[in-house]
This record gives structure tokens, C-alpha cells and sequence, in this order.
């Protein structure tokens, strides 16, 4: 046998490199930016601020002083209630109208213009209809008042700031909902509508066909619509803070009111808060997509 | 098992007819073959039989009794899909289960049906695979036990082999036709493939556009069309236009030719005959006797165990097929016969 | 260093540089970049149609950059400080700011200097500190100027009261009868939530009123070195728990929760839809502009409370060391103490002048009181009858920790444990 | 689907009102006072006269929202194309990992990425700057902007530029006349969505712009921070909401359910 | 034309060996077909001759010259995509013309060679539609117009065939081999039915597993398989082991048979032998002669133009092919009979 042709090495190298050069930019962006910019937060939590004047770096004690008060604690249980909630009234939802829209209805397409809107409006514009529906003084307080259900504003009840209140999840469901039933929708267009007419005549019940057929083959779409739109709950701050309870506050608020404060110390405090937030979320988004892995090497996925 | 009835079916799809009008009788036991080119209303016809879509107008009756009002899951029927539809995210063995489970049988009867069902399609190996890991024809073993398991009593399959290779294809039929003859579950399928309408079907029922046009014994279809179209459709390259007489005799281009009474029921007038390129003799002297057609070989294509020929006779072309065991060379003058019995007529305005 | 800025600067402060050498090299310079909080249309739209063209006339191009912290010029400014640029190199000309910011310039030495009464307008203020009127033109929250900044406009603490809810009758005047008040119609009361000045200076008059030693605003004007944290833990120790005791008497909280909004616009929108029949907050013209712009309802009036202790302050023009335009910062200082534009200041946002009546002619008088939207619900008089000046920078901070602690948080710790610690943690 | 619809509409009934009412208190359902009754009494410019005047920057903001939107786009455009093809045509090795680390940014909060890069970039002098600000929304948009044309160009094939190329057509040929025009549907869906993306960003705009650079959402917010909203505030979140209702007419007959699906569906 | 060689070519994927030998002459003019199961490589042995994939070793002569070097672009050949690759933005024209405007030919010249081209493909009426507006065989031309106006030096197809349905597949094949004989290109094209290949192709060559398993004249290959497996491939159904003794004749479960000495090579020893289905006459009578095997009629299958019986004898089951003139019942007796060169015997160590 003849050696191999030299051409055909050259040009797998060339290529190779080709390759490569395509993926630099991209890389070399998000490098540079995001994963600086997680180096650049976990140092500036561990007391790494030359800019300040600071550098004591590696200095626990900006973890120490955040995780030892029971206020990070209370922020923490705010925040991970509002994520989770959300999203999972967000999911619920999105999952129910996605299904709804593969089947057929009328005004289909007009609906199918209509849903995505909150999508495409920013979550400021979600926060400022909440306010004008839900605030104590609201439309629907307004209307209440209107049929003769309380005759004062304070008997309305207090959706909006206050804790554990549902105006912060109302704002992340309307806004969200849209971005889940987009994502299912398109898996579900992917599946098709056979094998769920395959186990129908199999003898399958509706719920049984749900949570066997169709479930397992768009939950793809659902891990990864829960992925995103959960970290964005965990981190978002607009919503809390203007529809917030106020102190404890969510952690990306408490994040921002030391970023906010005249001692600048208190800003190596907030970056703790801002790593412990990203800490725990992709914790928790971790271990949530290793569970789904799982799952996924059992139905034999991979 | 269980005989089925459509009465003056009808099936709109908001303003587009997918059926304009079907009545079929489909005895217990049968295997018929719903045979059309695409878009003519196969799949829906099945489906209305299934239960996944309702007819517009008319009745569908199993063992004469209407199931319009009963759902899908009650009606009884299995459905194998073209795609298959096999479940991603389960075994082979969870897949063909699946029917049982959802209708809760005790577990030992369905372990005992799965080993069953299992030897019969030649899975047990594969039984701890996913659809994702079987070649095109496993999963298509696999739809059927799926569905054989639940013990239907129709069974329909949509293009059951459309997605096979040739080989293969030949495998699976066998398959299909000796389970069926074992079972002997009523069974429609749908193909657009002649061939394999002819090979497995009791029966066939030919749909155009929305309208049963022939329903009948494979040989009877492709002997006794009854229309052009559908000779065309079944594949037959001899027609041609002639003159009949009241005597049986046809006068085309390329000669005279005496029918047979009996089989031809065209009486009069002008209409098609059809000469079944398998039937025609190709002689390279000249015989004696009636119905023959002198000609010329005008191309040659070679199949492997059959030869194509075509001839030209007096302006037409008529083409041969001959099994190949010798070679007549192009431009070789020829004489043709056809038996009375092989020659089949339609009416222009039939 | 520009040496040329500097020597402007020795001139000037050293009071050999003329008023027209000023405004000469003021227009040499061509821009003033003027930082001021940007969130009250009102004044942007006065600053835009009428500051700008008034200076254009006198050769500066106004550049008013609108900030939404001021923290963030004074950032700007000590960054700028800290990499090298003096004056004539940085970025920031003027600020409008008042307490906390300035003390903090002040401390970081990053103030133009001693300009404020050199201005010929600076006839309009009162300078001398033999006369009590004085206070505020010599103190910013208890901290002396030192004429490194210069009032341009004043401001009192105002609460209004919904007519249409409650008769004027039965409003408090002191802070036992607004507790009184809640007690018969809970939750109809809240403040702005401090660290926001306006909720601040809510919580600094109720301090005062309750000063045990009965000096009120007095012992607050010393910085919290001079006062110690004890002495101070002693004096508000019963303002706060006069706070925590109407906690539950207000919005919200009746449910355990209490609601504080965030700024003045939220407890506007409270007031106007009835969530509460009282609002206070700075600005003595504020009903009557609250009517003249929908945001107060038909029924609001404003009304002495707490007596003897409506916070009155100052707000003021600060030139930071580094002004890149000086001359044109000092022009626009000028033009700013000028009775013309505190009278479109008035007429625009409803601001109170920052100059001195009585150092006016009486035209002036006129025109400015034609200028005013109006007093609605009390007079001059009974205003001038009950001010109090605001608390010392340096204690804003722990007043605001301490509340936050212990309102907010309700930390079961002592007051005196909590103050000692706000004080430890801003000496840090 | 009557109640959906009303979910996601209902809400911008009285936000329409409120941008027309002058004084609109509890428990009224109707504003007691109109903003045009009031219109010539009033020395400032109310409610629609003030969002369409200078004073709102509601214009600028909506410049600044599209101009940053475009440029965003376009930068990642022409630094994911490359990157997309060679994700969704080579295999090599660690290409799941790397996969990982593209999608990483939609995981990880905002707020944590803008905070610490705000240091550097005001040391930078890019705090503040529209170069901050795009270099910033970068970070987001690029996970998504990959995806989709990860998908657009798996769809594609190899088929036709071999074609092409066998036809004669040289690279950049083939790129321009095979490549380009038959990815368009696909590009331009990825565009807008990126577009889409990066107009709604708030949090790293508003670190990034220092008050400085304002962008429709950080206007917005600002109004409406303190939890009210007025005519003007009304005005705004109408005005704020325009832009998506056009991207939506024009989305809705380019991004296409399935190609979205085919970006998310893993 | 250009004559093709590949010598030696072996390609690696990595660590998979797709080809791993392959030596293959092709004339100039010659129209040979790739033939083999899906997998073993067919594809890319066009691409490397196409110049898209580089083999790993050996070399690709084009007229005796090395192209190894030579980039696709400059390659002169053509290729018809499996799913036509057509342009889905251009209109058939615009898609026709792409090669000629990508190297620059004149406008005129494009015009004219545009017109010819159309006229071959019979397009004209269609040359303003875009791709999605034509069914699959007017596509199907358009892709094979795009390669041809290009003139290239060699035409390759990758099945080229395989997404028409059954009657437009007959017509496209007719349609490709009038053409090739017209223009004379050098021709490869790939294909896994062996009808396909027997039918259009010069010569076809076998690929089994990345190997050459036979190269020869269809109908060489159909009668005269190198292995069983090519056999098999080739359809034959009829394969037994078999005794071959040094006179030629085997004996086998059922009977011995004469073979033709001229014909089969093989000399003495174990093997098999194989009876082509179509070339047995099945006898009601017992005939005279030799080569007669007696048996029973256990199965029949109609196709319509022909019939398959399966017929038991000494155990072992022969399939008998024959024009379905009459139909043979099952059960009957009969006796199978098949002429020496019919029969063809593989040594089982071959
Ligand atoms: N849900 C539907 N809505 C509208 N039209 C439909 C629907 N289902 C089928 N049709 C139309 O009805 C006609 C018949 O469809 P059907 O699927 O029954 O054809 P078919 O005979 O199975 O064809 P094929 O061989 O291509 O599968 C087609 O023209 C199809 O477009
Ligand atoms: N780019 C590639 N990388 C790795 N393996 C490849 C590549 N291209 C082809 N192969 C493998 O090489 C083998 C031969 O592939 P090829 O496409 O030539 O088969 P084929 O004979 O054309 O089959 P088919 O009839 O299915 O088209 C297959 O096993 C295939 O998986
Ligand atoms: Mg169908
Ligand atoms: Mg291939």
C-alpha cells in the first residue's frame, strides 16, 4: 500500500483550521466578556478591587458577612419563590396553550399574532400594565370598587408590593408564557400529531396519552425553556424592585442597593450577593439538568 | 373478526373534499388494498375508519353497527402508520406494551401476550432497543406487534412498506400476508404501489380523487379495468384505439383482432383495447392462424429475468415483455400473437 | 494641571479677577457642563427653554447632563480626581447637590472653592452670620459650606391633606394627634421610605419633636464626632419608637406589613386615589402644583405639621475642583442666584427661591410672589412660624442606618446597640 | 382563549386611558379630568404633548433602542454565520462542551455579568458609551443568534454549495449566490430575534449606559420605578410597546414556529 | 469523452474506513452503474471522483492524468444530486444557467446553449417556474439540464431515481439512456436496485462494504454472479448447495443436474448452484430429457404480469416465475425443467 496522499492531510489540516478560525470570534467574544466577566465577579467577591483601593483578595469575608446574616437568607427563600413559582405557572401555561394550538380553533392566526406579543415588549412595559391592573388603586381595584366589593382602596387585596406577593410573578408569567408556548409549540410541531393518534387508537386515554406519549417527547423543549426562563427569574431585578415588598428583598435588589450605596466596600458585599446568585442558580439549574440527563440515558436519549 | 361498512362516506376538509363519496363493504377476515395516487384520499379514508377524523356525511358501520359516536379508543381498531409513530422515548418492549398498559391487563397476561407477540414479529432480541436504534423494517415489525398485541379487530395499515428497500419490502409482505392469513383480522392497508396491492390484497379498491373507482379481485382489476385510467394506473402500456364490431372483432391501427365474448363485455362502437404486453407471443416467423400482428423490434431493455421489447406495427407501438431467457436483436422483423382471452375492451365512454 | 485654569482660579478666588474677566473667559470657554438629577420634567424642561437660551445670551452653551443619582457626578468627579485631571481637565463643571454629596466633595478636597460670594448676585443672599435667617446660606445639612457651593433654591417640608376625606378639623398638627388620628382610621397614613431624603427628613422631624432634652433640631447640627454615638442613640431613641409604635397604624399595616413608597411619585399616586388622606414632602408650592398637573386630587390642601418642626433646607450649586469650563460654571452660578431665573424657576417647577427676600428690591418681591402658584390650605406666616433646619449630614446616615435596622428589619437589638454600630460601620 | 386574549390585552385598555387623563382618581373608571381639558391651562406640556416633546427623550431613547439593536445585530451576525456552520456541519472533538459554554450566557443571571464587567468598563471608559452598551448585549444575544442559525444551516445541507461548486462557482460564488440567499429566511428570523432581544434588555443597558445612554426599557423604568404611572409614564409604555407590536407584523411572516423549534427544542 | 480510473483509492473518516480498495476502469462513453446496499460507499466513490472528497490513498486519473490535485471547480465534471440540489431561489433558467454564468461565458453564447439544453430536457414551458412549482421528474431534468450545460467530461448520479414514483422512474430511465447514447458523456451514476442498474448501465459494478466485489455486463452479472452474495443481491431466490462433480453435473437435496461446461467454470467440489426462477418450465406432464425435477405446487403469488409458484421437491423449495397466462393450481404435482446453460455453480471457497 501506497503512502497516504499528502494532499489529503494538508488539506484535513487546512481545514482544521479553517474550522477553527470560524469558531475564534465567537469564542473569543464570549471568553473575553462572559467568562471575564465571571472571573472578573468572583474575584472582585473575594476582595479583588484595586480600583477602590481594595485588595485583599483572596478575603472570604465579604461571603462570611453576606451568608452569616439571616436577611440573605430571607432574600434568598424570596427569590428562589418568585423563580420558581413563575416558571412554573409560566410552563403550565405555556404547555396548555401550546397544545391548544396544534389543534385547530377559530381566529387561529389572529391568535397566533396575539400571543407572542408580550414577547416582544420589554419587561418594564409588563411591569407598568401590572401597576395600572394590579395596584391597589388599579383597574381591577377600580372595578371591585365599581360592583361594590370594598369601598376603599386598602380593601383591596395587596398584590403588588408587598412580599410573597403575586404581582412580580404576574409580570414574569405574562411576559414569559408566550416564550414557553413558542419553544413547545415548534418541538410540537417537530413531533407531529402522530404517535399521539398511534396510542389513541391503541386504547389511550387524553391523560394518558399527555403524560406518556406526548410529555416525554417535547420535554427537550421544556428543559430547555425552564433553563432559560428560570435564570432569568432568579437574576432579574426590575420586576421585585418596583413591585416588591421591600426589605428582605430579592437578591438581585439587595445586589443593587449595595451597588447603589455611597461605601464603596458595600460594592464587594453586592458582587458577593450578585456570585452567590449566580452560584446558586447554576446549582440549581445543574443539578436540574444532570436529573434530566438522567432521565433522558433512561429512555435512552443521548 | 369484524366486518366493515362505509355508507355514502364524505369528507370535508372546510372547503377542499378530501371524499367526495365512498361505499365499501369490506367482508370479515379480508385483507383489501386502498390503492390511489397521492393526494386521492387513502389516508383519510383510513382514518375516518379509525376514528381520528369524522366523516362529513354518511356512516361507518363495523359489524353493522354505526361506530360514527364511538371514540377512538373504544372502537377497537389498530393503525399502523406510514412513519410508524413509534414511541421515541420507549423500548421496543414498552412500545408494543403500551396498548395493553393504558388499558390496564393484569401484568402476567401482558408479559405472557408481549413473549407471544414478540416471537411472532422475530423481536425478542431487540427488545431492550429504542425505535431510534432498529433499521426500517424492525420498526415497521415493531408498529405491527404494537398494534397486533391489542388484539384488534380491524387492522389498517397506511404505505405499511413505502419506507423499505426493495429486498426488504419482499420480506415484510410475506410477513404481513401470512400473519394475516394466521389471524385472519380484517385488514385494509393503503399502498400506491400496484404491485403490492396485487401480491397481498383479497381485494382492491381503487380511489381517483376522492371517488372509489374500481372495486374488485386483484386479477379482475388488472385484467377487466374499468376504465382507461385505471389500466393506465395498474401499469398496462398496450392500449390503443379501435373500432369494435357487434361480431368481437377489433380494428386498430395495426390490424384486426378477434376478442373473446365471453370475458370482453363491450358490445359495439368505438372504445380502447387492452393487450397485456406478458401475453403477446413474439414469434420470429409467421405463424398460421388469427390474431396476429406483424412488426418490428424497435428497442430492447433487459430487466434480469424479463426483456422488454418494443415493437413498432403499423404506426403503433406495442410493447412485449418476455421472460429472458433469449435475446432477439433490435431490428429483427417479427410476428406477434395474442390470445382472444387476453385481450380486454372498454368503451369510450364508459 | 492647566496652569491657565489655575491661575484663573487664584484670581478669581483671590478676588483680582473682575466680573468681566470672568465673563470673558466664561465665553472663551463656551460650554458648562451643569450634573443634575434628571428626573423632574418640570425642571428639564426649564432648564432646556429657559436656562439654555438666557445663556446663550451671555456666550455659554448650557450642556445639562441629567443624572439619575447625583452619587454618580460626584463618582465622575473623585475618579476623574483620582486619575490625574485637575482643573480645566475633567468632565464636570456643576453639580446641583445638597448634604451627603457635598459633604463628601468637601471631604475629598474636590471643590472649586470659596466662589459663592463673589458673585454680584451673591447681593441677594444673606451672608452674615450674626442674623439667624442665615443658616441655610452658611450650612448644607449642618455642614458649613464654606461658600464652596451657593444656594440657588430653597424648599419646606409640606404635608397636604385630601379635603374631600377628611375635615380639615380633624387634622394633626403634632404627632401625638397623628397617631390619634390613625388610631380612628388606620392605614390612612404613610411616608416615603427612607434612605430617600424625602422619608429622611420625615423621620428627622418626628427625632425632633421628640428630643427628650425638648431642644429639638438643635443637637442635631453637630457632626456625629462632636455629638458621640451615645449622646446621639439618647436623643432619638423616642422619635424611633414613636415610629415603631404607629408602624401598624399605617397603609398596610394592618396586615403586618406596612408599605413606605419608594419616592414622592408613588405617595402622590397613593394620595391622589385615596390609599391615604395625608402626604408630606418637600415643596411648599406642591398642592398647588399637584392640582395645576392632575397629580393631587381636587380636595388636597396643605397643613401645618409637625408644628414648630417643618424641615426647611437649601438647595445648591457646587463648581468641583476639576471643572473643565470655570469661568463658564461661575457665569452660570450667577445667572442662576439672579432673581429673573428664580422667578421662571418658580413659575416652571414650583421650586421656592433660593435667594433672600428680604435682600430684594421690592419689585422683585412682586414679581417672584406673581410668580409662586400659591399657597393652598396655609400661609407664609404660619410656615415661617414653625421651620426647622436639617439634621447634620454625618447623622443623616446614622438616622437612616438605625431606622432601616430597626423599623425596616425590626432588629430586636437595643437602639443604643444599633446606633453604636451604624456609626462604627460609617467610620469604616 | 377569550381569557388568554384578555390577559394579554386587557391590561392595555386602561393604559390607554391613563395616557389621556389628566387626574384619574380612585375609584373612578373614567379619568375626572381629561388631559385636553387641562391642555391649554397647563405652562408644561401634559401627557401625549409631553411624551412626543424633547423632554421625555422618548425619542432619543427609541433611536438609541434601534440603533443599538441594529448594530448588536449585526456584529453578531457576522460573528455567529461563521460559527453556526461550523457547528452544524463538522464534528470535532469537545464540540458538546463547547456547545455548553455558547448556551452558558442564557443560564447565568445578567445582573452578575453586568456588575462585574461595569468596573472594568468604567476603568475602561467604556461605562457609558454606546460601545459599552453594544459590547454588553453582545453577551445575551449571541446563545440565541447561534442557535437559530446552528438550525438555519443544518436545514440547509451540504448539497447545494457542493453543487455550485461543481457547477463551476468558486468560494465566494458560491457564498454569494447559493449560500447567502437561501439561508436570507432563516438569517433574517435570526436577526430579528437577536433584534428583539437586544431592545429588551434592561439591566445591562442600564449598568452600562450610567444613566447616559438611555434605551426604551431604561426609560421606562426610570418612569415607573417608584411603582405609579401617569399620563406621561402611560404615554411611554404605549410608545415603548410600538416597536414590538412592528416587530411582531414583520416576525410573524419570518420567524417561522419550526425554525425557532429546531434553536430551542434540545 | 474522459476515461476514469481509479486506482488503488482507499477513503478513511476518521478512524472508519469507508473504501477500503477500490481499482475501477471506466471508458470514455461507458455508462456504468455503482450498485450495492445502502452503507457500502457508493456515494462516496462519486464524490471522490467529483473531487469532494480527497481519497486517502491512491489516485484518481481522468484520461490518464492525476486529478487528485485539481479542485472541484476546475474538474469538468458533473453531478446530479440525489435530491437534485436545485436552487430553490432561482427560476429552472436561472438554475440551468448557473454554471455557465459562474465561469463567465458570454451572454450569447449562454442564450443559445440555454435554448438547446431545454429543448433536449423539454423544459421550454416551464423555464420561468421555480423548483417548487415543478413535480419530482421535471425537477429531476432540470438537475440533469443544469449538469449537461456545462458539458462536462463525466456525469455522475447519485440515485437519480429514487425519490420518482414507479411510472415516472420507467420514463426517466428511458429518458437518461437516450440521452447518454446521444452525447456519448462518460457516465456514472449510483443506484441500490438492480433492476435500475441492469437496465440502464454498460457495466455495473458491484460494491459491497467499501470493497469491488464484481465489475462486469449486466446481464454477465445477473447470469454469472462471482459470489452468493452478489447472487443474492442480484435476486436470485433459487440457491442450493450442490455436489459438482468433474463432468458437470450436480447433485443437490432434489435431484442432479447437467450443467453447460462452456459456461460454468467451476470444476469439482462443493458449491452451490442457482436456477434463475424465470428460466424454469414448470410441466403438468412428466417430460422427457434430463434436468427434470418432480414436485408439488405449495404457493402462489400474482403480480399481475407474472406469477411466482413455489414448488416443494425433495425438500428443498424452488420459486418458479412465469407469465401470468395461466394460473397453476396449488397442490398440483409438476415437474420443473431447466436447460443446462440456465444454470450457474459458485464454489463454495470462492
Ligand atoms: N387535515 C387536513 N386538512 C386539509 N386537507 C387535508 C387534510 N388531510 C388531508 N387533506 C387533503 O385531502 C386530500 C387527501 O389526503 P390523503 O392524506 O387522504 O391522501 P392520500 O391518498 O393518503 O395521499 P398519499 O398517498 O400522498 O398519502 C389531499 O389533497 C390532502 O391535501
Ligand atoms: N463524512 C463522513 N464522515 C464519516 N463517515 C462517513 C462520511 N460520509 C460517509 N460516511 C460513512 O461511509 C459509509 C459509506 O457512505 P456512503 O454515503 O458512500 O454510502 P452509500 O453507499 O452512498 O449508501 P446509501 O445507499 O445509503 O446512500 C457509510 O457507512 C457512512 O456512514
Ligand atoms: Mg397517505
Ligand atoms: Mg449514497
Amino acid at each position: 500500500m501506497t503512502q497516504p496522499n499528502t494532499t489529503e492531510l494538508a488539506r484535513h489540516r487546512r481545514e482544521r483550521m479553517m474550522m477553527w478560525l470560524q469558531l475564534t470570534p465567537v469564542l473569543l467574544v464570549l471568553s473575553v466578556l462572559f467568562g471575564g466577566a465571571l472571573i472578573l465577579a468572583v474575584m472582585q467577591s473575594l476582595g479583588f478591587a484595586p480600583w477602590f483601593g481594595v485588595n485583599t483578595f483572596p478575603d472570604f469575608s465579604y461571603f462570611g458577612a453576606l451568608w452569616g446574616s439571616w436577611s440573605f437568607w430571607q432574600s434568598l427563600g424570596l427569590t428562589l419563590y418568585y423563580a420558581i413559582v413563575s416558571t412554573v405557572i409560566a410552563l403550565v401555561m405555556g404547555i396548555f396553550l401550546a397544545l391548544a394550538m396544534v389543534r385547530m380553533f377559530p381566529c387561529k392566526t389572529l391568535y397566533k399574532y396575539l400571543y407572542k406579543l408580550p414577547l416582544m415588549i420589554p419587561y418594564t412595559v409588563g411591569i407598568a400594565l401590572a401597576v395600572i391592573m394590579l395596584g391597589n388603586g388599579g383597574m381591577i381595584s377600580r372595578l371591585s370598587a365599581f360592583f361594590g366589593f370594598i369601598g376603599d382602596p386598602s380593601e383591596f387585596p395587596q398584590i403588588l408590593k408587598t412580599h410573597y406577593g403575586w404581582g412580580v410573578i404576574a409580570v414574569y408569567v405574562w411576559k414569559q408564557t408566550p416564550f414557553v408556548t413558542l419553544t413547545i409549540y415548534a418541538v410540537l410541531l417537530g413531533v407531529g400529531r402522530e404517535t399521539e393518534e398511534a396510542a389513541s387508537i391503541l386504547g389511550a386515554s387524553k391523560r394518558q396519552i399527555f403524560f406518556q406519549v406526548t410529555m416525554p417527547q417535547i420535554l427537550p423543549g421544556i428543559v430547555s425553556s425552564t433553563l432559560i426562563i428560570f435564570a432569568f427569574n432568579i437574576g432579574a431585578f426590575e420586576a421585585p424592585f418596583i413591585l416588591g415588598g421591600g426589605f428582605p428583598d430579592t437578591l438581585p435588589v439587595v445586589a443593587w442597593r449595595y451597588f447603589n450605596d455611597a461605601d464603596y466596600t458595600l460594592q464587594l458585599q453586592g458582587m458577593a450577593t450578585v456570585v452567590s446568585i449566580a452560584l446558586i442558580a447554576s446549582i440549581i439549574l445543574y443539578s436540574y439538568l444532570a436529573f434530566y440527563r438522567r432521565y433522558e440515558r433512561r429512555i435512552g436519549r443521548n | 373478526m369484524t366486518k366493515v361498512q362505509l355508507k355514502g362516506v364524505r369528507k370535508d376538509f372546510g372547503a377542499f373534499t378530501a371524499i367526495s363519496q365512498i361505499d365499501l363493504d369490506i367482508n370479515s377476515g379480508e385483507l383489501v388494498a386502498l390503492l390511489g395516487p397521492s393526494g386521492c384520499g387513502k389516508t383519510t379514508t383510513l382514518r375516518m375508519i379509525a376514528g381520528l377524523e369524522v366523516p362529513t356525511y354518511g356512516h361507518i358501520l363495523f359489524d353493522d353497527d354505526d361506530v360514527s359516536e364511538v371514540p377512538v379508543q373504544d372502537r377497537q381498531v389498530g393503525m399502523v402508520f406510514q412513519r410508524y409513530a413509534l414511541f421515541p422515548h420507549m423500548t421496543v418492549e414498552k412500545n408494543v406494551m403500551f396498548g395493553l398498559k393504558v388499558r390496564g391487563t393484569p401484568k402476567a397476561e401482558i408479559e405472557e401476550r408481549l413473549e407471544e407477540i414478540l416471537d411472532v414479529v422475530q423481536l425478542q432480541q431487540f427488545r431492550h432497543r429504542f425505535p431510534a436504534q432498529l433499521s426500517g423494517g424492525q420498526m415497521q415489525r415493531v408498529a405491527i406487534a404494537r398494534t397486533l398485541i391489542t388484539k384488534p379487530s380491524v387492522l389498517m395499515m397506511d404505505e405499511p412498506l413505502a419506507n423499505l428497500d426493495t429486498k426488504l419490502r419482499g420480506e415484510m409482505r410475506r410477513f404481513i400476508r401470512e400473519l394475516q392469513q394466521r389471524l385472519g383480522i380484517t385488514t385494509i392497508f393503503v399502498t400506491h404501489d400496484q404491485i403490492e396491492a396485487m401480491e397481498l390484497a383479497d381485494r382492491v379498491a381503487v380511489i381517483f380523487d376522492g371517488k372509489l373507482a374500481q372495486y374488485d379481485a386483484p386479477d379482475a382489476l388488472y385484467q377487466r379495468p374499468n376504465s382507461v385510467e385505471i389500466a393506465d394506473f395498474m401499469g398496462a402500456n398496450n392500449i390503443f384505439a379501435a373500432q369494435i364490431s357487434a361480431s368481437g372483432l377489433a380494428t386498430a391501427a395495426f390490424g384486426t383482432l378477434q376478442l373473446d365474448r365471453d370475458i370482453v363485455t363491450v358490445r359495439e362502437g368505438a372504445g380502447r383495447i387492452l393487450l397485456r404486453s406478458e401475453a403477446i407471443d413474439l414469434l420470429l416467423e409467421e405463424p398460421d392462424g388469427e390474431n396476429v400482428i406483424e412488426g418490428t423490434v424497435e428497442g430492447r431493455e433487459f430487466f434480469g429475468a424479463t426483456v422488454n421489447y418494443t415493437v413498432t406495427c403499423g404506426g403503433e407501438i406495442i410493447t412485449v415483455n418476455e421472460q429472458s431467457r433469449r435475446l432477439v436483436e433490435v431490428g429483427q422483423k417479427v410476428w406477434l400473437r395474442i390470445e382472444p382471452r387476453h385481450i380486454w375492451a372498454i368503451r369510450d365512454d364508459a | 494641571e492647566d496652569a491657565e485654569a489655575n491661575a484663573f482660579r487664584e484670581a478669581f478666588l483671590g478676588g483680582e479677577a473682575s466680573w468681566e474677566d470672568v465673563s470673558a473667559r466664561a465665553e472663551s470657554e463656551g460650554t458648562v457642563n451643569l450634573y443634575y438629577w434628571g428626573g423632574s420634567d418640570p425642571i428639564n424642561i426649564w432648564m432646556d427653554q429657559v436656562v439654555a437660551t438666557d445663556l446663550a445670551k451671555l456666550g455659554v452653551t448650557l450642556n445639562p447632563v441629567r443624572i439619575t443619582g447625583t452619587k454618580d457626578a460626584i463618582d465622575l468627579v473623585l475618579a476623574e480626581m483620582g486619575s490625574g485631571k485637575g482643573l480645566g481637565e475633567g468632565s464636570v463643571d456643576a453639580i446641583w447637590l445638597n448634604g451627603e454629596n457635598f459633604a463628601t466633595l468637601k471631604r475629598q478636597d474636590a471643590l472649586f472653592g470659596a466662589f459663592a460670594d463673589k458673585m454680584p448676585n451673591s447681593d441677594f443672599i444673606e451672608w452674615n452670620a450674626e442674623d439667624p435667617r442665615s443658616l441655610l446660606n452658611l450650612r448644607d445639612f449642618g455642614v458649613e459650606t464654606g461658600n464652596a457651593e451657593v444656594p440657588w433654591s430653597g424648599e419646606q417640608y409640606v404635608c397636604a391633606a385630601n379635603t374631600a376625606r377628611v375635615d380639615r378639623a380633624d387634622l394633626p398638627s403634632t404627632f401625638a394627634e397623628l397617631k390619634a388620628y390613625l388610631e380612628a382610621n388606620p392605614g390612612k397614613f404613610t411616608y416615603v421610605k427612607p434612605p430617600h431624603y424625602i422619608g429622611n427628613t420625615f423621620v428627622q422631624a418626628a427625632i425632633y419633636a421628640h428630643n427628650p432634652d425638648g431642644t429639638g433640631a438643635e443637637p442635631f447640627q453637630q457632626s456625629i464626632d462632636d455629638l458621640g454615638a451615645e449622646e446621639m442613640a439618647r436623643l432619638i431613641t423616642p422619635g424611633l419608637e414613636y415610629l415603631k409604635s404607629i408602624e401598624p397604624l399605617l397603609l398596610g399595616g394592618q396586615s403586618g406589613n406596612a408599605r413606605y413608597p419608594e419616592d414622592n411619585g408613588a405617595l402622590d399616586g397613593m394620595f391622589l386615589n385615596g390609599e391615604v388622606d395625608m402626604a408630606c414632602k418637600f415643596g411648599l408650592y406642591a398642592v398647588a402644583t399637584g392640582l395645576n398637573n392632575g397629580t393631587y386630587p381636587e380636595g388636597a390642601e396643605a397643613f401645618v405639621f409637625p408644628e414648630g418642626n417643618m424641615i426647611k433646607n437649601k438647595n445648591y450649586l457646587a463648581i468641583p475642583a476639576n471643572a473643565p469650563n470655570p469661568a463658564a460654571a461661575l457665569v452660570m452660578a450667577n445667572y442662576m442666584t439672579s432673581v429673573e431665573a428664580q422667578v421662571s424657576k418658580l413659575k416652571y417647577t414650583g421650586m421656592p427661591p433660593g435667594v433672600d427676600p428680604w435682600k430684594l428690591s421690592e419689585a422683585e418681591v412682586t414679581a417672584l410672589t406673581e410668580a409662586s402658584p400659591g399657597l393652598i390650605g396655609v400661609s407664609q406666616a404660619d410656615l415661617d412660624a414653625n421651620t426647622a433646619p436639617d439634621t447634620n449630614a454625618t447623622l443623616v446616615d446614622v438616622i437612616e442606618a438605625t431606622w432601616l435596622e430597626y423599623i425596616e428589619r425590626d432588629s430586636a437589638d437595643d437602639l443604643s446597640v444599633i446606633v453604636s454600630r451604624a456609626v462604627d460601620n460609617l467610620a469604616k | 382563549m377569550l381569557l388568554i386574549a384578555g390577559f394579554i390585552l386587557g391590561p392595555f385598555i386602561p393604559l390607554l386611558i391613563q395616557s389621556f387623563a389628566f387626574r384619574w382618581a380612585w375609584p373612578d373608571l373614567l379619568p375626572g379630568t381629561w388631559w385636553l381639558e387641562q391642555r391649554e391651562k397647563s405652562l408644561l406640556p401634559l401627557a401625549w404633548d409631553y411624551v412626543l416633546s424633547p423632554y421625555s427623550r422618548v425619542w432619543e431613547a427609541t433611536l438609541n433602542t434601534v440603533f443599538i439593536g441594529l448594530v448588536v445585530t449585526v456584529i453578531c451576525l457576522a460573528i455567529c454565520l461563521p460559527a453556526a456552520r461550523v457547528l452544524a456541519r463538522e464534528k470535532f472533538r469537545g464540540k458538546s462542551a463547547f456547545e455548553f459554554f455558547l448556551s452558558m450566557p442564557l443560564i447565568v443571571p445578567e445582573a452578575a455579568i453586568g456588575i462585574a464587567l461595569l468596573m472594568i468598563f468604567i476603568r475602561l471608559g467604556l461605562a457609558g458609551s454606546y460601545t459599552g452598551i453594544i459590547i454588553v448585549h453582545l453577551i445575551p444575544t449571541i446563545p440565541y443568534m447561534i442557535r437559530m442559525l446552528t438550525a438555519v444551516y443544518q436545514g440547509l445541507g451540504t448539497d447545494f454549495e457542493e453543487q455550485a461548486m461543481i457547477l463551476g462557482a468558486s468560494r465566494w460564488q458560491v457564498m454569494r449566490m447559493v449560500t447567502l440567499p437561501m439561508l436570507l429566511p432563516g438569517v433574517v428570523a435570526g436577526a430579528l430575534f437577536t433584534f428583539l432581544v437586544s431592545t429588551n434588555i434592561f439591566l445591562l443597558t442600564f449598568f452600562m449606559g450610567q444613566g447616559k445612554i438611555i434605551t426604551l426599557p431604561t426609560l421606562l423604568f426610570s418612569k415607573i420605578a417608584g411603582g405609579t404611572l401617569d399620563a406621561s409614564a402611560a404615554g411611554i409604555t404605549l410608545v415603548v410597546t410600538v416597536p414590538g407590536i412592528i416587530l411582531l407584523l414583520i416576525t410573524e411572516r419570518f420567524i417561522k414556529e419550526e425554525a425557532f423549534g429546531k434553536g430551542f427544542g434540545n
